[in-house]
């Protein structure tokens, strides 16, 4: 059941625990998994220079993104024997305390689920051309660099 | 020859448009020259160059149509 | 916000897709978090000699298990940079396609909560007296091999 | 002295009691011992055993009051 057609990526705003709810509820009917590996990214309230990042404002290539966000699925599905993987990552403000990023990777053992979770996280953050923008109190930002 | 420039980012900022047209410009760097000349902050910002989606890593030809993007360090995720 | 208290790990029946979701809308409030790392396990429909497992069935010596897990929790906290995690389990029947386990770590960084998730994980299933007998239609079962 | 006797799993499955109260044993070795006399199907299986809420490794001397746990291969996760 490897799903390679095009996925939504994007997201307005937030992810929400309700669609993280839906999302795992829906693969209670593909019987031959045994593991879901769920990495989640949330905004944090960090102070720089005594201001406090009160949410994140995200951009991206879109047509660019997803070319790239599809080129990580087929890689991991060729590397892995897994069952179910989707991505999605916020646009727009997401406020400290909210959710930007949820890989979601289900497996028949639980070895394939964890390790492609991990490697996706890692490719997105390196290759996936998205940008934050981190927005203080008032109208000052700066733009957050991946560390 | 036209060439679409799309800027994303920091660089968006300092250019002050995501989406420009420009003409007569052969290759990737004469695009970087003709870009510091008219926005000297950019000298000091670090940017990728994709064309067409694909990150170019040396200098390449330009051709008509070809879209261009400005990238600034990714920080997605 | 090392949550050393004892925390409940054992759940009557599967582990809804509710219950997750209200355990990250819980995580909202701690803006100092950026990762969560969520490992769950689905009951698989595998078949064994012709017959389909319906369901797990999940017991345990609660009082060791308890322990045993307090004392994985322990070690985590002092291996990892992490601010919370939460170890759930079922005991009674698990259906296929239903959930039986949910480790949901979280830290500031991604690395900590990812690695200390799989710790968890594997320790867990080696440490953690809890036995699965996998039932087939009618009366029959097996008790479940770890491998 | 009395020793509280808790099986699990296929243990419990071929001794038919989760939970028995036992007295005259000394030590774990002599426990096995009477345990294989008494059902012979536990020869088969493999389990361990932890004297309360503890795995031991070795033959132990048992005290009164003991909590001994026969532990088949756990399966949980």
């Amino acid at each position: 059941m490897k799903q390679k057609k095009p996925q939504e990526v994007f997201i307005d705003g937030p992810i929400t625990a309700d669609f993280i709810a839906k999302l795992i509820q829906k693969h209670s009917t593909k019987m031959n998994i045994g593991a879901h590996s769920n990495f989640l990214g949330q905004v944090r309230n960090d102070k720089i220079n005594d201001q406090e990042v009160e949410a994140i404002n995200y951009t991206t290539y879109r047509e660019m993104a997803e070319q790239s966000v599809h080129e990580i699925r087929e890689a991991v599905f060729s590397k892995y024997s897994i069952i179910c993987l989707h991505i999605y990552h916020s646009l727009g403000l997401v406020k400290a305390g909210e959710i930007n990023l949820c890989v979601f990777v289900s497996s028949k053992h639980r070895s394939d689920a964890i390790k492609a979770c991990e490697e996706i996280v890692e490719r997105l953050k390196k290759e996936v051309p998205i940008w934050g923008k981190e927005m203080f109190d008032g109208h000052q930002y700066q733009w957050k660099k991946n560390t | 020859m036209k060439i679409n420039l799309l800027s994303f980012g920091q660089v968006a900022d300092i250019i002050g448009e995501a989406n420009l047209s420009i003409t007569d410009i052969q290759n990737t760097e004469e695009l970087k020259d003709w870009l510091i000349d008219k926005w000297p902050k950019l000298q000091s910002i670090k940017y990728s160059i994709a064309i067409n989606r694909n990150i170019i890593q040396e200098n390449t030809e330009l051709q008509n149509e070809d879209t261009v993007a400005l990238l600034p360090p990714f920080s997605g995720g």
